[in-house]
């Protein structure tokens, strides 16, 4: 009788206990790792070829553009400002040095190695023009960011256009591909090494240089920061022109995997990579955001493609999920939050 | 829909993979059921019109008809080339064994065919047209052929000397690859005959936007005697004709066909669009593929002839061939 | 000790006489990490002033904020007259007649004055607004309060105290049965201090009562009927104002003694460090001012709200753009020098806004202290931050300043009004600094934390920095200033040194000469 | 000798006085009416076909939709939000309301009116249903807009989509499109007329209503509108409502023009309708924005296509200049704010 009641007693509190636990996790670590793992298990369980290591690896490579891009963005948004151009700066890149490649290469049919790098090179600055025009509009000239961004996307993506006349740049380089594209190193494809030492960096920057910290207290609150002696302008500028870089990056690496030059990639990059950021916790608000959070809501949201994808998600379909997910993804994290002002001694 | 579709006649390049090289028309029949079940995946660039859908409709039905399990994946639209990519090798991850592609890009994908033909999963290259040599088959007519296509219509009826006539030219959204191949084709057709291009406008293929397109044509050019486009430019004309009392004055070409623009040529509204069988191209890459897995002998490089539906040949004309029925509704799944 | 003193406490005064016109019962609050207010028991009585007195953090404007509807207690009671409330909204304590003047303002800054004053309750003619009547009232408000505001003003272009005198106009409309006022008096000069009292004397008489928030004893003795105590979230005691003096009220509200308040500062006037010279902004804010500070003294700057004030320290801290005259710095002419040189050449201003233009909210304490000194070696060397000297730095800048809860992470918008003030005042410290602007610094501080602050001037001042301290608070001016500069209307109207700082002094040139 | 130094003088004075009209002009009328007065002075004189009449009407037309659209857009924006949704929203309304219009008569083939009637009803409810939505999710569940709203356009389309296999919906009334789409009164379109009255609706809103002050009053400053007693969550919840109301109206009308249900338009609105926000002077923060900017940058966007197209200026070209333009006109306003800051004595 009594004993009985005990198990009891015992029962409930190791529950009560469990769901505490559960609860310090969830408010803890954020919504996304349990969005993440939830998403594992419905898609393992639809779908036999999911939870293999090769279409693991498969995600991340497929993700790692996304990743870097949001990196970028993330940038931006702490800064209190957006980067709707991101799409066109990959296609410039993308055309750019594919041109350029291929112009070197005619020019000197037999020095490979160099053709690269000046297609690389001449890649690089296209992009980070772009960055560098949008930090100059939004700085100097005071332009909204939104704006900026928004009308130098149909700028670029319109001189991609006019400079490829709509028709694909082909003849690169082999291996310039098999090296950024396809290259794999202890079979881990390249590109996710590229990602993984750009995550670092940007973590680096934000929390351990003065740059990084002006980018945020620009974003938080831009007239405390310009009384701090911080002058906004520049920290702007060069915001942007960090965003475009990690951008072309992510172009060039595509660019590889692609082979061509392409003008009309990453139509959906920016409101893709946006939504990356918000899912990863960071305010569009400005002043708050960490890369951890992006980097996951990046995969995140690759691994929901990729799932539905195996499990044969009807297309139509597919479209509704995402935005459904997106949303819920964010809902949830209010729900953290709410539990986390409740979770108070 | 449901009698049998073939012996069609196709035209069969040889050597194939290249569209300058010699043309022989052949009888095509495709082989029987498959013995050992057989998993295909089709990638295409979106679902979002007819033109696909009835694309959907060809290969999802031969699936059916020879009961081999197939996948079909949109990729959302021409600007998401890394997301198709994406697909395919989802696709493969979930055991595929092969690819009927409708590409994105012409040259885009041709690193992943290789990759693919390398893993040994043939990759049959369909409707668009790709570059790359390492196809296993193709089945397509080019928009460039599509484009020709309307392009040589006019151009016969107004040869040189016989008077010079304006056309306003509607090729699609500026950079898609399917786009700047029929834009090509259709002036090359026109060039060399009395009909001059006075207005080429890039634009999507949101009937909206076809139709802001068309007015200002209109108000640029007062005399035109053709408007050439997609089929959205074609439905968005037919209205404003209507309004504006143009109908018997200006002339409408689609230089695709769907069921809308059938129906305006049977209404009389549309002057003629090619079709270049999109349903028949479809089944026979699904038969290309399962005779490549089958390893039995296969033609490697076909098509259907070009064929344009104008107002006289409409009613003769097998309508399924190019498009799916009213009642469909695009499948994804096959199993 | 606490307990002798609450009369009020025992049920029969209660139950005795009509009911009290607002108690709380074990009214709780709690924040993540700290629990901000302890089960108070409160009474409001008609046509009472029952003014909050406690530290910085201690609760008041939490107490408020529940009272108010702002927020919702996390445990306990609210009656009006005997009757249970919940209060879910603003809108909620409105409908019974509570209205607030919030500590942090509650004004849409692209709304005009008027607009605000009645946001919330607009006069409507059918469907639509009634404009006419609202600018009829917001006069008749605004001439009643004698605040000099014009209606159509856009509130975002006045400066804090303007916005702090919207703020409490919006409160005197009609219906209020409760009124609350959370440091209404904190950025504003006697002028407006003695409109404001008297239009409280006239709210009592009709029977309204209120519940006054300050940090200021004099104000406590002027206005209080009772007074309530706080100290760490829980109510220490509650007094009636004529049984109270200030240094037991001290030691209710900080649990020690504090001798005085006013720090000795001994001046020893140097070189001089700062010189305006016949400065003229470009937005005509003020008009040839030329005041010199020394090092080694303290310089105050009075005058009324608006008479430009802080445009003398935004000058001369590179802010405001220079039509006419020259700013010289240790003898070099720095007209027209950006914010970050003259950081570097050793001057700062701290802002009169915390929130506006001295903290970023979202951001930890931390990082807001260091934010001001992230260019000099000992915080980053090569752009790359040395962490662990920044921790160091800033956990001393918060001991000295006794920051509570000493969090250094938390957000500063997570800190009680007084505790952010403290960080931003950290920021100036965080660097090599030798002359310091202080602009209204010891705004909605406690008088702990106020004495600390002027020990801080104090000391700044020995060691040898240059201070100019721009204030509306007159007592702080004329106890710890050197000589004092008077400002009216954007030019600078008298200068005072040593024992000509009096009352009368300065008030004398506060207004129109020809007025009297 | 004198007298000629005395012209000169007078000279100068009316010169600087005329300078000083134009500049009082400017900074008063705001940027656009400049732009605008420029880009017709060009475009007529890069085409006859331009300053005419019909011409002009048909611009106005043209523009009705997205001056519809941009009002909506820009009561979310004020509000503090963004809707990316709109484009979506006018997909949907095209497909429903052409769906019940068919399907109702089909039902009952001699009662046109009846089954427009029914179509327009069906629309305007799918439609605001998805304002609804967005404003539930905004206001109940805290979703940051952005995200709420990229996420519902997501799942419309989606739905769209499937309702409509992609393939235009025919068989819609004739009368329909004869009426609302084509019908003119005048000699000017109905759409027109439909417009104004939207227009006039809105700026009373706005201006002199309760709700339009509390539009402003959230968007300025959300908390300090809570503590004036406002429930933004409720104001928040009919601002999205009443933007998805109005893109519905443009929706239908579209939808009467194209004679067809299109899953396939809109795709442009959401990033159009922002812009003309913006160029006409509302601020992506919330709490400021005016009705007649707002059309005037609508009008304006519509007018450069137009001109572009008609003086047969080079598609890729036109994007890179329409992009252009958007930048510049931001550019200009943020200098007459300049100018108007000097002005203030
Ligand atoms: N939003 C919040 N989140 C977490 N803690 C908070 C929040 N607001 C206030 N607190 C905490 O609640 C406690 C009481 O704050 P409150 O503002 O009521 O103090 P106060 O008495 O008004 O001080 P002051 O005189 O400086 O205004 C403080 O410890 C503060 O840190
Ligand atoms: N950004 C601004 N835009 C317009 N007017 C302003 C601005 N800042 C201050 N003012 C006005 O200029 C005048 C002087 O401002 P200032 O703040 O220097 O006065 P003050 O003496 O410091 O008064 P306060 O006690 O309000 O600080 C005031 O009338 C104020 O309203
Ligand atoms: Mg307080
Ligand atoms: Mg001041």
């Amino acid at each position: 009788m009594t004993s009985i009641e005990l198990t009891h007693l015992d029962r409930r509190t190791t529950a009560t206990a469990a769901r505490e636990v559960m609860k310090r996790l969830f408010v803890g670590l954020g919504v996304l790792p349990f969005l993440m793992l939830a998403a594992m298990i419905t898609f393992s369980l639809m779908s036999d070829n999911f939870l293999t290591s090769r279409n693991l690896i498969n995600v991340a490579r497929q993700s790692s553009y996304l990743t870097i891009v949001s990196l970028g963005q993330m940038l931006a948004l702490i800064s209190g400002g957006i980067d709707l151009s991101v799409g066109t700066t990959l296609a410039v890149t993308s055309v750019v040095s594919a041109m350029a490649m291929v112009a070197s290469l005619a020019a000197m049919p037999d020095m490979v190695g160099l053709a690269i790098l000046i297609g690389v090179f001449a890649g690089l600055a296209a992009g980070v023009a772009m960055g560098a025009i949008n930090g100059l509009g939004i700085s100097l000239f005071g332009v909204n960011p939104f704006m900026m961004t928004l009308g130098m996307s149909s700028v670029g993506f319109g001189l991609a256009l006019y400079l490829t006349s709509g028709i694909p740049v082909q003849g690169m380089p082999e291996a310039f591909g098999a090296i950024l594209g396809f290259g794999t190193l202890f079979g881990v494809p390249v590109p996710i090494y590229a990602t993984a030492v750009l995550i670092a960096l940007v973590y680096l920057l934000l929390n351990w240089t003065r740059l990084g910290r002006y980018i945020y207290a620009v974003g938080g609150n831009i007239k405390a920061s310009r009384l701090s002696g911080i002058e906004p302008k520049r920290t702007l500028f060069k915001t942007y022109v960090l965003c475009s870089a990690l951008t072309t990056i992510a172009g060039l690496m595509l660019t590889a995997r692609l082979a061509t030059g392409e003008a009309n990639i990453g139509g959906s990059m920016p409101l893709e990579s946006i939504a990356a950021c918000v899912i990863g916790g960071v305010s569009l608000s400005g002043g708050s955001g960490r890369v951890g959070g992006v980097v996951l809501g990046a995969v995140f949201i690759g691994l929901v493609q990729n799932g539905m994808n195996l499990a044969h998600v009807d297309s139509y379909l597919q479209i509704v999920a995402i935005g459904a997910i997106l949303i819920l993804a964010v809902i949830a994290d209010r729900v953290r939050l709410r539990l986390a002002s409740e979770m108070t001694n | 829909t449901d009698k049998s579709w073939f012996p069609v006649d196709v035209e069969s390049w040889n050597p194939p993979f290249d569209m300058n090289s010699a043309r022989t028309t052949v009888q095509y029949t495709p082989t029987g059921k498959p013995a050992a079940p057989l998993n295909i995946c089709v990638s295409v660039p979106h679902m979002k019109d007819a033109y696909w859908v009835a694309v959907d409709y060809g290969v999802t039905q031969e699936a059916k008809r020879q009961s081999v399990q197939m996948t079909v994946l949109e990729a959302g639209g021409y600007t998401n080339l890394a997301k198709q990519i994406s697909q395919i090798e989802d696709c493969v991850a979930s055991g595929a064994q092969a690819v009927i592609l409708g590409a994105i890009s012409a040259d885009g994908l041709n690193n992943l065919i290789k990759e693919l033909s390398s893993q040994g999963i043939p990759v049959i290259d369909f409707m668009n047209g790709v570059t790359s040599k390492d196809v296993a088959a193709k089945s397509l007519v080019s928009f460039r052929e599509m484009g020709a296509g309307a392009g040589t219509y006019i151009a016969r009826k107004h040869p040189t000397g016989s008077g010079k006539v304006k056309v306003a030219w509607f090729p699609g959204p500026a950079g898609a690859g399917w786009v700047e191949a029929g834009n090509q084709g259709f002036l090359k057709a026109v060039d060399g005959s009395d009909v001059d291009v006075v207005d080429t406008r890039y634009g999507d293929t949101g009937k909206e936007v076809q139709l802001k397109l068309v007015e200002d044509a209109l108000q640029a050019n007062s005399d035109l005697t053709y408007i050439v486009g997609t089929a959205p430019t074609a439905e968005a004309a037919i209205e404003v004709l209507k309004q504006r009392g143009l109908t018997d004055k200006v002339k409408v070409i689609s230089y695709y066909i769907t069921p809308s623009i059938y129906e305006g040529i049977v209404k009389k509204e549309i002057l003629a669009a090619p079709s270049d069988l999109a349903v028949i191209q479809a089944r026979i890459a699904v038969d290309q593929a399962i005779r490549i897995l089958e390893d039995k002998d296969y033609i490697r490089h076909a098509g259907p002839k070009l064929a344009v539906v104008d107002q006289e040949n409409a009613a003769s004309f097998d309508l399924y061939s190019s498009v799916a029925p009213a009642d469909f509704k695009p499948v994804f799944t096959v199993e | 000790m606490a307990h002798q003193l609450v009369a009020t406490h025992d049920p029969v005064a209660l139950a005795a006489g009509p009911p009290s016109l607002l108690t709380t019962e074990g009214l709780t609050k709690r924040y993540p990490g700290v629990t901000a207010l302890a089960s108070i028991d409160f009474e409001l009585r008609h046509g009472e002033v029952h003014v909050l007195f406690g530290e910085n953090g201690a609760g008041k404007s939490t107490l408020i904020s529940l009272l108010a509807g702002a927020q919702q207690p996390t445990e306990g009671r609210i009656r009006m007259c005997g009757q249970e409330v919940s209060f879910q909204s603003v809108h909620d304590a409105r409908a019974h007649g509570v209205r607030a003047v919030f500590q942090e303002f509650s004004l849409v800054p692209q709304l005009t004055v008027e607009e605000n004053m009645f946001l919330g309750q607009e006069f409507r003619r059918g469907p639509f607004l009634d404009k006419a009547m609202l600018r009829r009232q917001a006069r008749e408000i605004l001439d009643r309060l004698e605040f000099e505001l014009r209606p159509e003003a856009l509130v975002a272009t006045l400066s804090r105290a303007d916005q702090q005198m919207v703020e409490i106009a919006k409160a005197f409309t009609e219906g209020v049965s409760v009124l609350i006022l959370d440091e209404p008096t904190a950025s504003l000069t006697e002028r407006e201090t003695d409109r404001l009292f008297a239009l409280i004397e006239t709210a009592k008489r009709n029977g309204t009562g209120i519940v006054y928030i300050t940090h200021r004893m004099a104000e406590i003795r002027r206005i209080g009927d009772r007074i309530t105590v706080l100290r760490d979230g829980r109510k220490v005691a509650s007094l009636r104002a004529d049984e109270a003096n200030d240094d037991q009220l001290i030691e209710l509200m900080t649990g020690r003694v504090i001798d005085q308040i006013y720090p000795r500062i001994a001046h020893r006037p140097e070189r001089v460090l700062l010189e305006l010279d016949r400065v003229t902004l470009a937005n005509r804010l003020l008009r040839s001012v030329s005041l010199n500070v020394r090092a080694g003294e303290v310089v105050g700057v009075a005058g009324l709200v608006g008479s430009g004030k802080s445009n003398i320290g935004r000058a001369a801290f590179g802010l405001e753009k220079i039509e006419d005259g020259r700013i010289r710095f240790k003898g070099r002419d720095v007209t027209g020098f950006s914010v970050s040189t003259m950081m570097q050449e050793g001057l700062f201003y701290v802002p009169s806004d915390r929130r506006d233009e001295g903290l970023v909210m979202m951001r930890g304490a931390r990082e807001n202290m260091a934010l001001s000194a992230l260019d000099s070696p000992s915080f980053a060397r090569f752009g790359i931050l040395r962490r662990s000297a920044e921790v160091k730095r800033a956990s001393d800048l918060a001991k000295h300043l006794k920051l509570r809860p000493m969090d250094l992470e938390r957000g500063v918008e997570q800190f009680s009004g007084g505790n952010q003030q403290k960080v931003m005042i950290a920021k100036a410290l965080a660097r090599e600094i030798d002359l310091f602007i202080f602009d209204e610094p010891t705004v909605g501080v406690d008088v702990a934390t106020r004495t600390s602050i002027y020990e801080l001037i104090g000391k700044l001042c020995e060691a040898g920095a240059g201070i100019l301290l721009i204030s509306s608070d007159l007592p702080e001016i004329l106890n710890l200033s050197n000589r004092a500069y008077v400002m009216y209307r954007g030019e600078l109207r008298a200068e005072l040194s040593g024992a000509e700082i009096t009352q009368e002094n300065v008030l004398g040139h506060f207004f129109e000469r020809d007025a009297k």
